[in-house]
């Protein structure tokens, strides 16, 4: 990668990281994420890392962000003025910042860390990748899955509607949840539209 | 381009039946869920129940192994054993405890038991891991599934926020911990722990980004296993989550971490020893002391006890800091199997006392217990003093040997600082015993004959500290094997263990 | 194996005392396995071969081979009298307390009195520092929880104290039992917890010190030592009357006799140099203690201050290292058992009949408690140490002992001596004699046929012992004197160490050389 | 070097330009299908000064809407609604409309072309991973929508941004099944090589087309594409009796008709994959680069210049991109809208277990022939 | 060419900003994304330094990155959906039945 599209990244990111933790409105931060985290994907592509790259977009950017959209409608939340401890917003910036530093510090002046020589292996094309998915990482691979499963399994258990005997008000007053039949559907839809902050998000993820 | 040939990947079932048959457990109760409502769920907490009992005894078969799978991300060997039947072990306990809990409190049984049986998943990983990305990939397992679990009872807004605040900062260290392991690779060119050990070894000159990985995984582990000034989320957790979790995290959660943690740092890092081990020494400080300290002021027992877990986080810090000489490992071990039963027994008092998702754990609560119930009373009194380190329970043997490896690689100091620690533990530990043997008017407890699964957890609990504490020499013998395993060494079957 | 039996005949009374639902059965079943140790013990007594100095009846099999952790039980002329009077006092407070003194939860009561003789032996029999800290601590609990259920008052405070007091000594201990179970491997390459083989190792003075301190801590508060004294008149005070005759006549002894036969032999150059500090502190709570003792207006607390002093002679005997003063010491750790035990027992009858312990709340009992008031006088002219009872033997020999060696020691001690006859008398003086000013004091019944029971045991030993010490200081002396060799050298060595780097003959490090000789010469 | 940027440029250009003119006609298309379905004349006003009609030609309707709308529209009022978010409501139309552009991108719409010694491949830019590209981009245009409906301070719109989402998001794993199963089948990324992969004939004269070998992932693609461009009968999102106009209700003058750009764009997007999945790319029938062999490499040989060839695929491409997306459009007009529990349903539960399945299908064929296709 | 320390520097950069951001602000959902750009910045450091390196080894991890904080995000904002229905909030601050 050129250093001239680096700078150019690397500006473009570091604008976007500090719009996420800096904005108001959570919709806004979670823009400046998704143009970070898709300038990042670029970057990947850049340095040969390819297919990464890509799938960075798809699952990051096409997926997870818009994860996050939703659940930003879902609760209908604004734009928040700036509260919290003064003291810990200093403290923390100082910090971070003094990690920020030394960590650059010793990264410009780690002699290993230089210019490299691309090597083959590095060009991260699927089939490089997959093949080592496959064979160093098998097992890590398939962990990934059951991962995901439990994943699913939690969201959805913290998520899904209390079974009915639970009672009524209860259901009724969660219009947040998975509409399962027509029903349902429009209970929560006219509620929905009542209250303009939410919507039936069934399968959404 | 030839394709993939499946016989040249180095395939062991060995490494994976237990973790097959945890996954298939998982996914048999997910089944089985849609059939079960919630009120009858303790008959999915049985098929959880069979998946353990299989993959425990398929974690036999990789007894005395000691050999390497896939290509070196598994280890299958005694350590992993160890800590594979103590995770196993404390996940069924877990689970007994909730037949009736879940059951009572309405929680979505399904889900519920098929998520336990996934973090055992994750944590069997930990155990078993050869390089980082398992031991990341078995944590991230193990804790989506206990975020998720910690926030069960959904109607419960400390439950809620329980589940908030111990997913937040868990993703926090998570982030930590894989800029350490990031760094790790970028130093040493591989993420296998055999790899980095010899990268670091061959190396004179310690490498600057190696030191700050160091550190970026000191600190992700320390958020895992609640050291000082990494705890703040573990009181809340422990707090709000439904009891048997709770007792999970304590426990199983916990002893995971330490087996990546352990597993990392003795067998990878332990060239490095010389720059780690003071921060663990730190570490340890700040954990017995803050965490016994501001456990003197709990009222909620369930509080407290997340409290005195940082503050037993801290005295296997101790161990782990004193672990210069390499066979002090074995006191860890020792230290965390101890624990692991102390704390399930604790737990599970604490669960007889909760009614359905109602939680009582106060420590008002527990006035007068030994009058209406002496059983639970005794029990709990057991664990307490365990966990105080009265003789001749497992507590005290646990301490002993950890203060004995610690003397033994001169910190003295720093043990003298655990023994002032254990004193005042013995102060907080005492008060819930008071409350219950001095004191009148607490909560009635539903009758203990309604629920089996509990009795049959607390009673094990009791009988393993009993049993840990009065002959220990077996269960010795097997953590410092299992020790010598992660090294590479020799079994030190009549060797001494102090050297 | 007639030493496993003594520990665990009680353990396994505990068990089955638990297994009876009846109150009656409880206390029967709790008395006869109590008495069980109490026989065996006695046959003990009788086949324990007076002359050997070493131990009896050894018992050695391996727990925790790894740490060089044994079982490894044993008696000889030092504790086979302890675990007789623990016996002796176990069985008669079982028989006390069935007589009304506990009311709630009998079976919780009897099984932790079981279980505490079982520790009380253990930490008596022990020959292994691991074996000992393991009773040592587990005493702690039954007493704990005895306090703390069946006592009166501040019981809570008082427990609490209790417990962090003895914890805080009894984790630096542990400290020291491992730090010097590991440097076993310098001297005889391994680890061993053994006492006999620790014994053997060399340490260096520094460590030596430091060791010394962290055992005499955990057995100056269990004595206890003042100023470390504090947790000690709470506990005596609010525990059931059972409690404080155990802690009393047998747990204080625990600290003295840790003394003997731990912290001493095993660093007997550093006992030897902290002779002054030990003395200073005995004659201190001897005197302090009386003095307390004066102004309680609470019987019991009186008679808990006056362990303070009493227990302060102890020390003043173990610390004067001769034959005299120790078998005084020990002696004196017996008599204190048995008459404070007694005292106890008798508060807790007037406290039983009154429920009140105040001073002022009584006079003129002579008149309505024949009975009761002269076995009373029995046991306080014991405590004032009467010639002719058993306190006298005891007070004497270690005044003996000390005179020799520490003068200005002893005329503390006779202080103390005085003080003592003074406020016993004085409350017994205010308590049973004088006009019956309180209405409640004249209807009070007199001793029943089962404290007369309790109490005539104690009132022969107090006789007996008073009048023929000899079977028992026989016994004693051949320990004794085993232990006083020890001390002998490390003072003889010590000395030699002070001339050559006094006199400059040699280079300090020559002369070390020259002592590390003479030492292995042994 | 100068002249590879040039000739990028131009096939850009080329491409972009095909696409907005085929979305204009489709437009007009889609007005004449409706009305040839619904038995009437349609947009039958749509006249140039009424000249067609004058000089008795059929009317220039066409012309009318490729030109005449855009100019209407492009002069309208531009609205922005009160309490809009003004930044994300002018941003959203083009963040639409600019992932599907792109895309085209990498679509090959010819093979090689050889002009004055330098081989021209037809496609604007080489990909190898292209097929990710194009998952990657497809979920990038899910913003323009959801931010549009957002940014409008309107409860339909938002409704429908959401609903815009959602259906694309979950329509997205089918569609990303049935690229998966293509690129299992011939094992590579890179749409240029699976059009040329699908040249040749089996059995001595059948094209060996992709539909051939996988025609459940056709029905996927072709299903999950219709949905990912919301077109009836998944348009929920922009349901007019339901939301009056969906995400783009608030939306006015050049900036809706960016949003209606988008929609056909989307629609010759699908259309495009599935003929280079499915139908050869730009394969003609018998076609090979030296000219055509019938029925097979033995048969009748006529040889052809390589730009005839060339000429010969590019239209072949846009001849079959045409097809589908007419055909889409009659599918609008005929089938009725899914209910929006419904169409989560078909998409979870009967698009994406039949692409899994698919998938499964497919890699154990793969493996057991031991080679890719 | 790039140095590879500079992509490192700004992986630190990045890293810091999310640190703070996860400080600094109140709203979990925030705080949540700031985790995802501190994991954003942790896969830059791989990759950067899988190059380095010379083993793809880093790019697989990515991968792995990638796919657990899918999940990492599923459940997260499954548990915020949880608590603003019984609590109505996504403040931090508000989120204060325990403490202590």
């Amino acid at each position: 990668m050129s250093l001239g599209l680096f700078f150019f990244l690397a500006v473009l990111a570091a604008l976007s990281a500090l719009g996420v933790i800096a904005q108001r409105n959570p919709v806004h931060c979670l823009l400046a994420l998704a143009v970070n985290l898709l300038d990042i994907g670029v970057m990947f592509v850049g340095l040969g890392a390819v297919t990464v790259g890509f799938l960075q977009i798809i699952i990051y950017v096409g997926a997870i962000m818009v994860l996050f959209l939703f659940v930003i409608w879902l609760l209908n939340l604004q734009a928040e003025g700036f509260s919290g401890y003064l003291g810990l917003k200093l403290f923390g910036a100082i910090g971070a910042a003094a990690l920020a530093a030394e960590f650059a510090t010793l990264f410009l002046h780690t002699s290993r860390i230089s210019t490299p020589g691309a090597s083959a292996l590095t060009q991260g094309t699927i089939t490089t990748l997959g093949r080592h998915l496959f064979s160093d990482y098998l097992v890590a691979f398939e962990i990934t899955s059951l991962l995901l499963l439990a994943a699913v399994v939690g969201a959805i258990g913290l998520a899904r509607r209390p079974p009915l005997s639970a009672g009524l008000s209860a259901a009724a007053g969660s219009d947040l949840a998975t509409a399962e039949s027509p029903r349902q559907m429009s209970r929560s839809m006219s509620v929905s539209a009542e209250q303009q902050t939410t919507t039936p998000r069934a399968g959404s993820a | 381009m030839t394709p993939l040939n499946l016989t040249t990947i180095d395939f062991s079932w060995l490494a994976i039946l237990p973790l097959i048959a945890l996954s298939v457990g998982a996914i048999v109760v997910m089944l089985a869920g849609t059939r079960v409502d919630d009120e009858d769920s303790a008959a999915l907490g049985f098929i959880v129940l069979v998946a353990l009992l299989a993959a425990f005894l398929l974690t036999m078969f990789e007894l005395g192994q000691n050999t390497a799978a896939f290509r070196g991300s598994l280890a299958v060997d005694d350590y992993a054993v160890f800590f594979e039947v103590i995770i196993i072990i404390a996940t069924a306990l877990t689970v007994a405890m909730s037949l009736e809990y879940a059951a009572d409190a309405g929680l979505a049984g399904a889900e519920y038991y098929a998520l336990v049986a996934f973090a055992a998943l994750g944590m069997l990983l930990m155990a078993a891991a050869g390089d980082l990305i398992i031991i990341f990939l078995g944590l991230e397992t193990m804790s989506i599934a206990v975020y998720a679990l910690a926030g069960f009872i959904r109607r419960d807004a400390k439950s809620n926020e329980a589940a908030i605040k111990y997913f937040l900062l868990g993703a926090f260290s998570t982030g930590f911990l894989l800029y350490g392991i990031a760094l790790l690779y970028g130093a040493t060119g591989s993420v296998r722990l055999t790899a980095i050990h010899a990268s670091i070894a061959a190396r004179t000159a310690v490498n600057p980004l190696l030191l700050l990985g160091l550190g970026m995984l000191l600190i992700g582990f320390g958020f895992k296993v609640a050291a000082v000034p990494f705890h703040m989320w573990t009181p809340d957790a422990y707090e709000g989550a439904p009891t048997p979790i709770t007792a999970f995290m304590a426990v199983a959660v916990k002893l995971a971490a330490f087996a990546g943690f352990l597993r990392i740092f003795f067998t990878s890092l332990d060239p490095l020893a010389t720059e780690w081990s003071p921060v663990l020494w730190a570490l340890a400080v700040l954990s017995m002391t803050a965490g016994n300290v501001i456990a003197l002021v709990q009222s909620n027992i369930k509080r407290m006890l997340a409290y005195s877990a940082i503050a037993h986080a801290g005295y296997a810090l101790v161990g782990m800091a004193a672990a210069n000489g390499r066979e002090a490992g074995g006191a860890v071990l020792y230290y965390l199997l101890a624990y692991a039963f102390t704390s399930l027994g604790a737990f599970g008092v604490v669960v007889a006392l909760d009614r359905g998702a109602e939680s009582h754990a106060q420590i008002d609560d527990y006035r007068g217990l030994a009058r209406d119930h002496p059983g639970l009373a005794a029990a709990m009194a057991v664990c307490l003093l365990s966990l105080t380190g009265v003789p001749p329970l497992a507590g005290f043997v646990a301490k002993f040997y950890v203060f004995a490896a610690a003397l033994n690689a001169g910190f003295t100091g720093l043990v003298i600082i655990a023994v002032l620690n254990s004193v005042v533990s013995a102060y907080y530990y005492v008060g819930v015993i008071v409350a219950m043997y001095m004191r009148e008017g607490g909560v009635a407890v539903e009758s203990m004959s309604r629920r089996p699964g509990l009795l049959i957890s607390i009673a094990v609990g009791v009988a393993g500290v009993i049993a840990l504490g009065i002959y220990p020499q077996p269960y010795m013998g097997a953590a410092v094997n299992a020790f010598a395993s992660a090294l590479g060494r020799p079994a030190l079957h009549a060797v001494s263990m102090l050297p | 194996m007639p030493l496993t039996l003594l520990i665990f005949v009680p353990l396994l009374g505990a068990a089955a005392v638990l297994l009876q639902s009846e109150e009656r059965s409880v206390w029967i079943s709790a008395f006869i396995f109590s008495l069980i140790p109490l026989g065996w013990s006695l046959y003990l007594l009788a086949v324990f071969d007076p002359h050997a100095s070493g131990y009896q009846f050894v018992e050695h099999f391996p727990w925790i081979p790894q740490f060089g952790i044994s079982y490894h039980l044993g008696i000889d002329g030092i504790s086979l009298f302890l675990i007789l009077l623990t016996t002796i006092l176990i069985s008669l407070s079982l028989l006390y307390s069935g007589g009304g003194d506990i009311e709630s939860r009998p079976r919780e009561f009897c099984f932790l009195m079981l279980l505490l003789e079982s520790a009380l032996l253990g930490t008596f029999l022990a020959l292994d520092l691991f074996l000992f800290y393991v009773f040592w601590e587990a005493m702690l609990v039954p007493m704990y929880f005895l306090i703390g259920i069946w006592g009166h008052g501040r019981k809570i405070y008082a427990t609490f104290k209790f417990v962090l007091f003895t914890m805080l000594g009894s984790l630096l201990m542990l400290i020291a039992i491992i730090y010097v179970a590991r440097a076993a491997r310098g001297s005889l390459g391994y680890v061993t917890f053994d006492l006999p083989e620790l014994y053997k190792i060399r340490l260096s003075a520094t460590e030596a010190r430091w060791l010394f301190a962290g055992f005499a801590i955990a057995f100056a508060i269990k004595v206890p030592l003042w100023p470390l004294h504090t947790w000690l008149p709470d506990a005596h005070t609010e525990a059931p009357t059972a409690g404080s005759v155990l802690l009393a006549g047998v747990m204080l002894k625990a600290g003295a006799y840790g003394f003997i036969r731990f912290a001493i032999p095993l660093f007997p150059a550093v006992a030897v140099e902290a002779i002054p500090v030990f003395m200073a502190l005995g004659v201190i709570g001897i005197i302090y203690g009386a003095l307390v003792a004066m102004v309680q207006p609470d019987l019991k607390r009186l008679i808990a201050y006056s362990s303070v002093s009493h227990l302060g002679f102890v020390t003043l005997g173990i610390f004067a290292f001769d034959t005299q003063g120790l078998e005084g010491a020990i002696y004196q750790m017996l008599n204190h058992g048995v008459s404070t035990g007694a005292l106890f027992l008798l508060v807790g009858m007037l406290y039983l009949r009154r429920h009140t312990r105040e001073i002022i709340e009584f006079g003129g009992l002579w008149s309505s408690v024949p009975i009761y008031a002269s076995v009373f006088m029995v046991m306080m002219l014991s405590s004032i140490g009467l010639p002719g009872l058993n306190g006298f033997v005891g007070e004497f020999l270690i005044l003996l002992g000390t005179y020799f060696s520490r003068k200005v020691a002893v005329y503390g001690a006779v202080t103390g001596l005085i003080l003592g006859a003074l406020y016993m008398m004085w409350a017994y003086e205010r308590v049973m004699w004088g006009p019956l000013t309180k209405a409640a004091n004249v209807t009070i019944a007199d001793l029943d046929k089962r404290e007369i029971a309790v109490m005539l045991p104690l009132v022969g030993l107090v006789l007996f012992m008073g009048l023929y010490p000899r079977p028992l200081l026989n016994r004693m002396q051949p320990s004794i004197d085993a232990l006083l060799v020890r001390v002998k050298d490390a003072q003889a060595e010590v000395q030699r160490e002070q001339v050559v780097a006094s006199s400059g003959f040699l280079p300090e490090s020559a002369g070390a050389t020259v002592t590390a000789d003479v030492r292995g010469s042994k | 070097m100068l002249i590879e940027l040039v000739i990028g440029a131009i096939k850009a250009i080329v491409i972009v330009l095909l696409v907005l003119g085929l979305s204009g006609v489709l437009l007009w298309f889609e007005r004449k299908g409706a009305a040839l379905i619904q038995d009437r004349i349609g947009a039958n006003r749509a006249a140039v000064f009424g000249w067609g009609r004058r000089l008795g030609l059929p009317n220039l309707g066409l012309v009318n809407t490729l030109l005449a709308d855009p100019l209407k529209l492009f002069t309208k009022e531009d609205f922005v609604p009160d309490g809009a978010d003004h930044f994300l409501h002018g941003l959203a139309p083009f963040l639409a409309l600019f992932p599907i552009l792109i895309a085209f991108a990498v679509v090959p719409v010819g093979d090689t072309l050889r002009v004055a010694q330098r081989n021209v491949n037809l496609q604007a830019a080489h990909v190898d991973v292209a097929a990710l590209y194009l998952l990657a981009v497809i979920g990038i245009g899910v913003y323009g929508l959801a931010l549009g409906g957002w940014a409008s301070n309107n409860r339909w719109s938002l409704l429908g941004g959401i609903r815009a989402s959602a259906q694309m998001i979950s329509y997205e794993l089918a569609l990303g099944l049935a690229f998966l199963a293509v690129v299992v089948t011939y094992g590579t990324l890179d749409l240029q090589e699976i059009c040329r992969l699908q040249g040749g004939v089996w059995f001595g004269w059948l094209p060996r087309w992709g539909i051939l070998v996988q025609p459940v992932s056709f029905l996927l693609l072709l299903t999950a594409g219709m949905a990912e461009s919301k077109r009836v009968p998944f348009d929920v999102p922009e349901a007019e009796s339901e939301l009056v106009a969906g995400y783009f209700t608030e939306y006015s003058g050049g900036k809706q008709a960016v949003f209606m750009i988008t929609d056909f764009a989307e629609v010759v997007l699908v259309a495009v994959l599935v003929t280079l999945f499915f139908f050869g790319g730009w394969q003609v029938p018998w076609l090979y680069a030296d000219g055509f062999h019938f029925p097979g490499p033995h048969g009748v040989f006529l040889p052809l210049p390589n730009y005839v060839v060339a000429i010969l695929q590019i239209v072949a491409f846009w001849l079959k991109t045409v097809f589908f997306c007419c055909f889409q459009i009659l599918v609008r007009w005929t089938l009725p809208r899914f209910r929006y529990d419904q169409l989560m349903q078909f998409g979870w539960k009967g698009l994406l277990p039949v692409g899994v399945l698919n998938l499964i299908l497919t890699a154990f064929v793969v493996v057991i022939a031991g080679a890719h296709y | 060419m790039t140095p590879i320390s500079y992509f490192l520097v700004l992986s630190a950069l990045l890293f810091a900003i999310g640190v703070l951001g996860v400080l600094i602000r109140r709203n979990v959902i925030v705080m949540l994304m700031s985790i995802e750009l501190m994991l954003n910045a942790v896969n830059l450091a791989f990759i950067a330094l899988g190059r380095q390196v010379g083993s793809i080894d880093g790019q697989v991890i990515v991968f792995f990155v990638i796919t657990v904080a899918a999940a990492e995000a599923a459940v997260g904002l499954g548990i915020v959906i949880a608590v603003f229905r019984n609590r109505a909030t996504v403040n931090a601050d508000e989120l204060n039945l325990l403490r202590w």
